[in-house]
């Protein structure tokens, strides 16, 4: 049986990953996990610089998932490379790093000092961050914006790039090509649906930031129409998340058409979901007889 | 530091103790190396529920094979939990957090605030402190709303215990604050646990009598361990993790100096 | 305690209604509940001729909600007018009719026969059905699209036009300003949100439509969000719904800026939710001595 | 028709009578006005699995204070039912669906068809049969995958019971055709529950024969009482709610004389 699953050229010991910033950068759940059994660690976003995030409250509990405005804190870029991936490196998984950056030139600067750093696989570029130039809309909420930040990242990056995609957009599929003509390797979706929480009796937002990115199980079936379509209006391969929470839940994504999977705010609930999830797309292969994994992506049938 | 790990245990005993405030005794190996003002994630069964409940531990059983929760009933999950019974299971993970620094009373006056909810740690620091400090050094000052109190039988077992109610109607009318004054209280090193006011005073307390005070936060927690950045404090230097002044309080916390922690602002 | 509500002039008894499509005409749940305790009944949508729906299956679960692809099957204006109307007619409450369309055309005919039928307090324009003449895109995934249709609505009718908007558009905001600015009286949001389920074991979608339309508190984030959006982007006043389940659900609604609200999925779970629901937003009131319902709409702080 | 209801009704007792097939008796008012072939929704406590399940009533209590389920672990909500025990509450709403027309066996010789879980709702009609027809006209043919059978035992004392297996382990091998096929039985109506190939084959035959069979279909609902069009067939005449040939399942059936729908097309 053979789980590999191979993007841009990069073959993967299997299709399971980690959702950027819901894994750090491995370090506090490779208490829990072993994190050689990943096919890669997505690790949280990095800028240029440090960022200091939003006010708290920044998490809240929603029916079947969680808001967040986390605001992407981070230590920046020079700090993660003397520390975060000197600890993936001791490990035996692929290393994607997920960049974030408020301006095309904070993008472009994380992408070429990562650039000369082999152990890194693959740049995931984060464009849900707030476009400061375009009146803080996502880069991801537009096409054109999203266009010319890909081929921006594409000139710059040494590794093969992920764009990931925002939801909040009236068609995915349009997005979808936008990044592909523009230079996209691959790319994964979904990222958070933005979301809201009121406390009824402090009459008061539940998230200092008003709004904040919706996952969990709850999303998981937008997520999976988004990727069904995603890969419909692209050839790259995608990187299917959403509520992962089973290995069940993996292979809907994989059948939907994702070449890969990430576990996204189940780490939070159920640490050890990565692992169990590569173990359990084993047991389905085996069950259903399945050689190796390429036959599962886009299988579903009508 | 001790390894996490999330486990399912078992329910030995629950049963309220106050309205809406229940005791829990759960049978667990995390035990073994509980330390006082550490806490537990505990996470609800019904799956619409998903983000544990941060619960500080209150007790540790002397063989250290069980180890004991006192928590109110504030929404979904904790309603969840106070209807488990002896030999339900229960999901949690543990132990977290860095919890009270004990060695730092060795031979010292100090007070043990807990305000509410926040009272429940205090029973397992008042129990380690005895063993660095006399008992009378020990000044147990606890807030309750009226005259429905809990733990009280337990702390005055290993500490001096004063009482404040915010309507008076047992020990000092008032607050925690208010019992050191009436009482002309005094103290080498505070530790306390409470709400957000109560912590601020404290803390203004403790810079004006010019004496160390670690004091245990609370915020909204989603993974408990350290990775998603939710619940952080913005503190006086730069943080370890993000380099931008910003510790986590599962981490790094939930007890600080302080001096260190800017609350209140 | 005033739990009136004032919509287009019409003053409702509360604020509680029924979502189209979850509550037929109310014959059903009249053997559950008092429909004179309702604000409104929202009738399942209606066109000028009878529609067969989708093939089965029409219906899913997911984590905290469902899926339905139904394919609004209705039996035409006529037999409703002289089958429905009748029935609601006995009851002391308001009676609002939700209208769907494969072209302008259709709607307009609709509209036309429900002016001479002085029951019909407010008509409910369903712009998430697809729009034969544009491609299937749905009409309320266009601003343009929107704009016409409810400008040509507009034109005939003789009650007040609600416009229900989808919530599969990047920005709601902007949807909510063309319809107003097109003479909407009234928005009502959100419609389902496109999801896709797949059942790993036979490979197939567990909808026969693939996709289908996600409700239930599972999206209650993403609608409470929209609502507070579109609120702050109009003038009009706002029917908000998606997942509500209890009166707390519907009072962040209120309190997000919602002048009334509606109860969908949830009827499926709990045939009392309404008038639960009525209960619950009075003891809310009385609790926090709120003395008319008005006092509560956009009542969040910061 | 009978009022409908959705109440918390109390499990008497539950027992897994085959692999993964489960045997519940639930205490409710709802068993007054049962008739065989109706069914009842049943809810999940678990706030992540909201939809009903709709299992059909297997058998009423002479008493009538009390309704008898068998039903297939077939996901997450089949599961949480099964672990349910004497006491516990269960979310049912009921009566619901039209049920077998018993009167129309006035002095027949019937078929019950029977196909796994499709085998339960004959119980109920077996025995309400008993009052319009003779025994010994009553021939209960029911299908199962292999000698672990169900059912069996409470089937023979209403009526003439004859096996199939698809293992052949016991009795006939393969389907309920079959049975009929080697044993040479005749009828001059039938009732079906079972898997859609299995009523196919019944329309077909019952066509051929030229005597009613009255089938019991299943589709996914949502609301169960007619409100939502989830669970709708397709019919041979227009049908009275939408007037477009479909026919609501939950409402209008489970139960239809096979010539007016079009299934296995």
């Amino acid at each position: 049986m053979n789980t590999q699953t191979i993007i841009a050229g990069i073959t993967f010991k299997n299709p399971v990953m980690t959702a950027s910033g819901t894994f750090g950068s491995g370090m506090e759940y490779s208490e829990f996990v072993d994190l050689n059994q990943l096919g890669a660690v997505v690790t949280k976003g990095v800028a240029n610089v440090p960022w200091p995030g939003n006010p708290t409250p920044r998490v809240a509990e929603v029916y079947g998932g969680m808001l967040n405005a986390i605001g992407l804190q981070n230590p920046g870029i020079d700090v993660f490379m003397e520390r975060d991936i000197p600890f993936l490196k001791q490990y035996n998984t692929k290393i994607i790093v997920n960049v974030c950056g408020k301006t095309v030139e904070d993008y472009v600067e994380v992408v070429e000092k990562l650039g000369d750093e082999p152990a890194v696989s693959m740049l995931e570029i984060n464009v849900s961050c707030p476009n400061v130039k375009e009146g803080a809309i996502a880069f991801g909420q537009k096409a054109d914006a999203l266009s010319h930040i890909t081929k921006e990242v594409k000139k710059h990056a040494k590794q093969p790039i992920i764009m990931k995609l925002s939801p909040n957009v009236t068609d995915i599929g349009e997005m979808a090509k936008a990044a592909e003509a523009a230079g996209a390797d691959a790319l994964s979706l979904i990222n958070t649906l933005t979301g809201m929480k009121i406390d009824i009796h402090r009459r008061k937002f539940a998230i200092a930031n008003k709004t904040g990115g919706m996952s969990g199980p709850a999303i998981k079936p937008i997520a999976v129409r988004m990727v069904y379509q995603a890969a419909h209006a692209v050839q790259i391969p995608i990187i299917g998340m959403g509520g992962i929470a089973t290995a069940e839940d993996a292979i809907e994504f994989i059948l939907a058409g994702a070449s890969a999977v990430s576990v996204g705010a189940m780490n939070f609930v159920n640490p050890y979901t990565t692992v169990e999830v590569v173990k359990g797309i084993e047991a389905y292969m085996e069950q259903y007889h399945v050689e190796k994994l390429a036959d599962l992506i886009g299988a579903v049938e009508g | 530091m001790t390894m996490k790990q999330k486990q399912t245990a078992t329910v030995i005993f629950q049963q309220e103790i106050a309205p809406a405030i229940y005791d829990m005794w759960i049978g667990t190996s995390l035990a073994q190396n509980a330390l006082p003002g550490q806490f537990l994630c505990v996470y609800p069964k019904d799956r619409s529920t998903l983000l544990p409940r941060p619960i500080s531990i209150c007790e540790v059983r002397e063989d250290k094979a069980a180890l004991r929760i006192v928590y109110r009933v504030a929404g979904q999950g904790t309603k969840e939990f106070s209807h488990y019974q002896a030999e339900d299971t229960i999901d949690i993970m543990g132990t977290l957090g860095n919890g009270f620094p004990v060695e730092a009373a060795a031979g010292k006056k100090v007070f043990l605030m807990g305000g509410g909810i926040g009272i429940p740690p205090m029973l397992q620091l008042a129990k380690a402190l005895n063993a660095v400090t006399d008992r009378e050094n020990i000044q147990v000052i606890v807030g309750y709303r009226d005259s429905l109190t809990f733990l009280q039988e337990d702390l005055v077992r290993y500490g001096q215990v004063y009482i404040a109610t915010e309507d008076g109607s047992t020990g000092t009318k008032g607050n925690v604050m208010n019992v050191i004054e009436e009482r002309g209280l005094k103290a080498d090193l505070i530790y306390a646990c409470g709400p957000m006011p109560m912590l601020c005073a404290i803390k203004r307390y403790a810079a004006q009598a010019n004496i160390p005070a670690y004091i245990s936060l609370e915020e909204h927690m989603a993974c408990g361990v350290g990775a998603c950045l939710g619940c952080v404090v913005k503190t006086r230097d730069m943080d370890h993790h993000s380099h931008v002044h910003n510790a986590r309080i599962c981490t790094e916390g939930p007890v600080f100096e302080a001096g260190e922690v800017e609350i209140g602002g």
